[in-house]
């Protein structure tokens, strides 16, 4: 008998982890891993939703983010490739040209 | 429900299972700690994939072991060698580590992280209030959700190859921008 | 021949248009001629007119002559009409030989002045305007030519342009007569609205009809009325316009602010008479503005230096007498004193512009003197003037009428012993300050040397004024039964002053008046500055030389503030509401963009932000 | 049919302008000039033909289907007020082509072109009896205004431009949505979707609906004939645009306004107009004595006059919402008139700023002697501004406020006091600009030929209106009927 909502906790738990990583890290890289982590556990919590309901649409849920994420993940890192070859530096507070 | 044949999930269905979870999950939590205090951007990739693994092994948990699988060959195995391959490319050495340890300061997390804390307790007040009683686990293989993904979610297969499609020209550009034209520039900047 | 009343104002204002349109090209001597040959040819037509209508004078005792209706609109039908009766017959007489004179006069006097057409071109449209005024059949036509005067007073004070005081001069005349109009367009509204129409004669009849004596209507009508020809006759509280009129050229002065314009509100005041008879309140308040008006500027004119100003004052104080007279129901001697009046103060304007001419255009009384001997035609001219004006009995026709005038005073119910001693005085005051003139610019030796001797031209016409101005009085009795068949006759009652009696009483004020000028501006001319001397003297000496403090109080009360309240809201201050719309707006842009910090972990922590916002909605909703 | 050759005359007369202006400037100003001329004969013709035999409510019509499914027809149609104020347009049409002859030198195609379709978009804004045609003829007009002002304008035109722009447009969609939620209540009713004016006219509706709906068309009108409140944006759209502009601005938009109220304010909501009246009176009053007191405080010459039409269109609101047959016919010959004697002012304004390049009063001073004809007729027209009876002005303006004193003594008796108060603008125009001493020693050549023409035509014009108003008069009377047997009309 799984204890659906400790398990919707961790998720929520690894959520607010992401979120933490994005604000405070200023390096580009850690932004990124730190999504990586939000997606997971969005992922996460779709899948023990699908298991509650006893519907595989959580596990498709799951399926159709990690396409996103991967795709994301190849785009993104291939923009930090690019913007590290511009600025040679990934401190997002430098790279700040879009100012208002 | 119809018969099906023996799967390695009836051996968990006892009180293992649940011990398991706990663990996984204390393990994702730890890792990701670990991952974002990290300065040292492979110990924090490493962390990551460890959180990944442990993510991996809840899904399993919960009875989705074609989600648990492709976690770990696509999540763990592909994004982040991908991730690992960028940051050897990069080779930010240990001047970016130290700068990285400066820019750290314990005065940075405070704020960000009452934040995150009021968006936790309002996820945990939420969760409070829906009813999700402890359900028996009825697994969903790679049948139904196959059967799931090219039933209703035909259009959604569709899209999701467009995206990758897309993923793919965009890393691809990307990849190749540094080719004779961005040089070509460079030359005539310098 | 009484077809022709039409032509009266035609000409003149024929003559107007062409001198203002082709006038700049033509010769002196060709204006000269266009102008003065109209004005002849309007009073040659006007004496016609007036010598049928007295031989064979019409059944009704008037004639009427519509051209064609000039505003059709439901019940409301003015028409271009005019109206011949005893009463406009003999204004319109006057006024036409008068500026004839004057025309005559003027085609020497502005000689060699640039704008010679152009002066010419605003007498002509005044005669005409004023013409208009004395013949409108209806109220809106009299109204039209009540501005047309109001705007040639104001072009011809201003005529040299060059020095903006005297522009100045004639925007304040035109804007002080045009506050008076308001009150008189207001009036004209309440008779329309009550009483249905314009035309006079209708009106009056209404008038008579509707209205009880004593009815708050009729009272409102009068007084409205009365605001009209006070703010035009320069009488109290509208009075301060006319001395700074004297900016203007000697022959306007003679012409519009002595002979013509000014008597346009007794003209209105007469032609409306039903309707001060059926508001005795009304009345008596025109006797009140003519008794104060009259002795006020009486005092005004004992102490002016300049010339002019002297005798605006006096022009100020005779129309004064008319208002008393119409005050107390003597219409006959009002417009028996109009007439004399005019004859005797255009002449002295005349006589007096001889004398500035003669002295390289010097006005001050002071500087001049002895002109006895060097300019004989213009001393005895102004010397039968001053007479007449002045009230020398029996010879003079400004004895006659003021006489007139002051025997009514007495005997009507209205007036009373008040009034009359009032009248009295104010000979005393005329007397005192026309003599004084006359000793100070005539008598002594003299100061400044002549120059330049009037021509034929000027001397002419001052003769044949000063000739009307003695034997103008003699024509008392055929005058007064004229005037009987426009205007009701005078009742007596009251204190039964004989003719004689107050003729005799008359005569000693102005003999006393012309022994103490005598006394102190030949005999002793130190007198008068010593009683200026002592405190008392200096403080009513400058008192009454800037008229009883009138303009100086209104220039506080209502010119300043309204121009610096102009100046203050000269970017309309409504306009600042829609800039400060503008200015929030702006702000507020200004806010939001400096959210815009471009730094990527701000832009999370306000996603972040936003998510546990809207979290906290759901919760607590 | 002659209704809509009026306008294609003006429309295609514009785009020819412009592609002859590529060969020569002046064919594209002759092109324009004939082309206003035309119409201006073809309504004179109309008016003397047959002045007031129309014999249901218009004289002539010209009616095709436009978009059936929604009701709306392609109406044009002309009554007494409508003739006389296409009249008045094409009069200062010709005169503001003729005023901007030497003026305008950069682009006179494209000027021509505007100039056009303004005169076009107004003479539909007098003929379209169909609402939906009505706001379409109302934005068209406002656009062409827009790039005058802001192409050919002084200093700062953009932001008069601008101000303009978005004052009118603004209001113009509050009258759109009063437009449509007439045209909903009239199916509500009825059943019949329409925006035929004939059948919207009596449309029964709520009272609340009423007031509200006539409001939305009040205020679009109230922009337009500046009331007080919202005038603000025509000092400055005045004095920034060109001659031309500033003529037609004056001398028509202002109408529109005045027609707008009298077409569509009063007769489809009579019951919400007679109660809105005293308020709608007491704006008017103000606007005269605010509208007097503003232009007297001015040293802009053009803003001076430009002020000055706020007050006279204060007359013309009291007049209308007096809402009786003298002070109707008044507001109609102070509108007539002023647009003459306003337009002859501003083409004097014109006509020294661009012999002197300024407009600043305190710089003029003593041009009597330097131009005497320019000034000679400077002070006509201001003796006009200000109702000197025998003009034009003083008899709307008389009749305007005897009318008035049939309903409130009180505001009658301030209008009349606001009369006074345009005694002072006016003087002081021609005190501080034409008299006194020549302190710049300007000598600058006194009006062209062609600007005589223009300033003696407006004279004889003025002198006419002034002292035979009848046809006028007579030519408005079946509308007066018309309007004062409305169940709110006395």
């Amino acid at each position: 008998m799984l204890p659906i909502r400790e398990g919707f906790i961790v998720a929520g738990i690894l959520f607010t982890l992401g979120v933490v990583g994005v604000l405070v890290r200023r390096n580009l890289l850690f932004v990124l891993m730190s999504i990586e982590i939000m997606l997971n556990a969005a992922g996460l919590a779709f899948v023990i939703a699908g298991t509650r309901w006893g519907q595989p649409d959580g596990q498709v849920m799951f399926l159709f983010i990690l396409a996103m994420a991967a795709a994301e993940v190849s785009v993104g890192l291939g923009l930090v490739l690019e913007l590290y070859h511009q600025f040679k530096t990934l401190d997002t507070d430098a790279i700040s040209r879009m100012k208002g | 429900m119809r018969a099906r044949p023996w799967m390695f999930t009836d051996f968990c269905r006892e009180g293992k299972m649940i011990a398991a979870f706990y663990t996984a999950s204390a393990v994702a939590i730890i890792a990701t700690i670990l991952m974002l205090t990290r300065v040292n951007a492979v110990h924090a990739l490493l962390h990551l994939i460890v959180s990944l693994l442990a993510v991996a092994v809840i899904l399993f948990d919960f009875g989705a072991p074609f989600a648990a699988a492709l976690e770990v060959i696509i999540y763990a195995g592909a994004i982040m060698v991908l991730f690992v391959f960028v940051v050897m490319l990069l080779n930010l050495g240990e001047a970016a580590a130290r700068a990285e340890r400066a820019l750290l300061k314990p005065s940075a997390w405070i704020g960000p992280s009452i934040l995150t804390l009021i968006l936790l307790a309002e996820f945990l007040w939420l969760l409070g209030h829906g009813v999700a009683p402890a359900v028996q686990v009825v697994s969903q293989g790679p049948v139904e959700v196959g059967m799931a993904l090219f039933g209703p979610y035909m259009l959604g297969v569709e899209l999701a190859s467009m995206l990758l499609l897309a993923g793919l020209v965009a890393a691809y550009h990307l990849g190749t921008a540094k080719s004779p034209r961005s040089e070509a520039t460079h030359a005539s900047h310098s | 021949m009484l077809g022709l009343l039409w032509l009266v104002p035609a000409i003149p204002f024929a003559g107007a248009l062409w001198l203002a349109v082709v006038g700049p090209r033509l010769r002196e001597r060709a204006v000269a001629v266009i102008g003065t040959g109209s004005i002849a040819a309007a009073t040659i037509v006007s004496l016609l007119i007036g010598a049928q209508f007295l031989s064979s004078p019409p059944a009704s005792g008037a004639y009427t002559q519509t051209l064609w209706t000039w505003v059709g609109v439901g019940t409301f039908q003015p028409g271009i009409a005019f109206y011949l009766d005893a009463l406009s017959l003999v204004m319109v007489v006057v006024v036409t030989f008068v500026s004839f004179l004057i025309h005559l006069y003027s085609t020497e006097f502005m000689h060699g002045d640039e704008g010679y057409s152009r002066f010419f071109a605003y007498m002509n449209l005044f005669v005409a305007s004023m013409v208009t005024l004395l013949l409108a059949d209806n109220l809106l036509l009299l109204y039209l030519g009540w501005e047309g005067v109001g705007l040639c007073s104001y072009l011809l004070i201003g005529f040299w342009y060059k020095d903006t005081v005297n522009g100045i001069a004639g925007q304040k005349a035109f804007i002080v007569t045009r506050a008076g109009d308001t009150a008189m367009a207001v009036g004209l509204y309440l008779l329309f609205h009550n009483l249905g129409t314009l035309r006079i004669q209708d009106l009056m009849q209404a008038a008579h009809d509707h209205w009880a004596v004593g009815s708050p209507l009729a009272v409102a009508a009068g007084l409205l009325l009365l605001g009209g020809a006070v703010g035009k006759s320069a009488q109290l509280p509208l009075q301060t316009w006319l001395p700074d009129a004297m900016a203007g050229p000697t022959p306007t002065s003679a012409l519009i602010h002595a002979a013509t314009m000014v008597t346009a509100g007794v003209y209105l005041i007469a032609r409306t008479h039903v309707v001060y008879e059926l508001a005795p309140a009304a009345q008596f308040a025109v006797a009140m503005v003519g008794i104060l008006t009259l002795l006020m500027a009486g005092c005004s004119a004992l102490t002016q230096w300049d010339i002019k100003r002297v005798l605006a004052y006096s022009t100020i104080s005779q129309i004064g007498y008319m208002f008393l007279a119409l005050g107390v129901g003597a219409w006959g001697a009002a417009i028996f004193h109009f007439m004399t009046h005019a004859f005797f103060k255009a002449l002295l304007f005349l006589a007096s512009g001889i004398v500035i001419e003669a002295l390289h255009h010097e006005h001050n009384i002071f500087r001049m003197g002895g002109l006895r001997k060097e300019l004989p035609v213009a001393f005895w001219t102004f010397l039968a003037g001053g007479c007449a004006l002045a009230g020398l009995p029996l010879i003079t026709a400004g004895f006659y009428s003021k006489d007139l005038i002051l025997w009514s005073t007495a005997n009507s119910p209205i007036g009373g012993a008040l009034l009359w001693v009032g009248g009295l005085i104010g000979v005393l005051f005329t007397s005192l300050y026309t003599f004084r003139l006359i000793f100070l610019v005539f008598f002594g030796d003299v100061k400044t040397p002549v120059s330049h001797r009037p021509g034929m031209t000027m001397g002419g016409p001052v003769m044949v004024l000063a000739a009307l101005a003695i034997i103008g009085g003699f024509v008392k009795g055929s005058f007064e039964t004229l005037m009987t068949t426009a205007l009701p006759p005078f009742h007596e009652a009251g204190l039964g002053v004989s003719e004689l009696v107050s003729s005799t009483v008359a005569g000693v004020a102005f003999a006393l008046g012309l022994v103490v000028a005598w006394y102190i501006w030949v005999l002793h001319p130190a007198l008068a500055d010593q009683a200026v001397e002592f405190s008392g003297g200096r403080l009513l000496h400058r008192f009454w030389f800037s008229d009883w403090g009138m303009d100086w109080l209104y220039d506080r009360l209502l010119v300043r503030p309204l121009v610096w309240a102009a100046t203050i809201n000269k970017n309309d201050v409504i306009d600042s509401i829609y800039d400060g719309i503008a200015a929030v707006t702006t702000t507020f842009y200004r806010a939001a963009s400096l959210t815009e910090t471009g730094k990527l972990r701000w832009h999370a922590a306000w996603i972040a932000g936003g998510t546990v916002v809207t979290l906290a909605i759901v919760m607590l909703l | 049919m002659t209704l809509l050759l009026l306008i294609l005359i003006l429309l295609i007369g514009g785009v020819l302008a412009w592609a002859a202006a590529r060969r020569s400037a002046s064919a594209a100003r002759w092109i324009a000039l004939i082309a206003v001329l035309a119409d201006f004969f073809i309504t004179l013709n109309l008016w003397i033909s047959k002045p007031a035999a129309g014999a249901g409510r218009w004289i002539t019509e010209a009616d095709w289907a436009w978009i059936p499914q929604i009701g709306v027809r392609f109406h044009l149609a002309v009554d007494g007020l409508s003739l006389l104020l296409l009249l008045l347009t094409f009069f200062l049409g010709v005169l503001s082509v003729l005023a901007s002859w030497r003026e305008i030198t950069d682009a006179v195609g494209f000027f021509h072109l505007n100039l056009l379709w303004i005169l076009a978009g107004i003479a539909g804004v007098f003929l379209a009896v169909d609402l939906f045609l009505f706001y379409f003829a109302w934005e068209l007009m406002l656009v062409p205004m827009y790039f005058l002002i802001a192409i050919w304008g002084h200093e700062d035109r953009i932001y008069a431009a601008v101000k303009f722009f978005i004052f009118t447009q603004l209001s113009g969609l509050l009258m759109l949505i009063a437009i449509l939620a007439l045209f909903f209540v009239h199916h509500g009713a009825t059943g019949v979707y329409t925006f035929e004016y004939e059948e919207l006219l009596n449309t029964p509706m709520a009272p609340g609906a009423a007031m509200w709906m006539m409001l939305g068309f009040f205020i679009a009108f109230a922009v337009k004939l500046p009331v007080i409140v919202l005038h603000t944006w025509l000092p400055d759209a005045h004095t920034e645009a060109p001659t031309a502009g500033s003529v037609v601005l004056a001398g028509l938009l202002l109408k529109t306004g005045a027609y707008g109220m009298l077409r569509f304010v009063l007769p489809l909501f009579p019951d919400a107009a007679h109660a809105f009246a005293p308020v709608a009176m007491a704006l008017g009053v103000a606007g005269i004595l605010y509208g007097a007191f503003c232009a007297f405080g001015q040293t802009d010459l053009k803003r001076l006059v430009a002020y000055t039409s706020v007050s006279h269109l204060g007359f013309v609101l009291l007049g209308i919402f007096t809402w009786n047959s003298l002070a109707l016919q008044g507001a109609v010959v102070t509108m007539i008139c002023h647009g003459i004697s306003t337009g002859a002012l501003f083409i004097i304004a014109g006509a020294i700023q661009h012999r002197l390049h300024t407009r600043e009063m305190g710089q003029m001073g003593g041009l009597w002697a330097v131009v005497p004809r320019l000034s000679g007729a400077a002070l006509f027209f201001a003796l006009a501004s200000l109702g000197l009876p025998g003009l034009g002005d003083f008899v709307g303006e008389f009749l305007v406020l005897l009318g008035a004193y049939k309903q409130s003594i009180l505001l009658s008796v301030l209008a009349t006091v606001g009369v006074l108060f345009a005694t002072f603008y006016a003087l002081k125009l021609v005190q501080r600009a034409f008299q006194g001493q020549n302190t710049f020693n300007w000598s600058v050549p006194d009006l062209a030929p062609h600007e005589g023409l223009v300033m003696a035509v407006m004279i004889v014009a003025l002198l006419w209106l002034g002292l035979y108003p009848r046809p006028v008069l007579t030519t408005f009377e079946p509308v007066v009927a018309q309007l004062e047997q409305l169940p709110a009309g006395r």
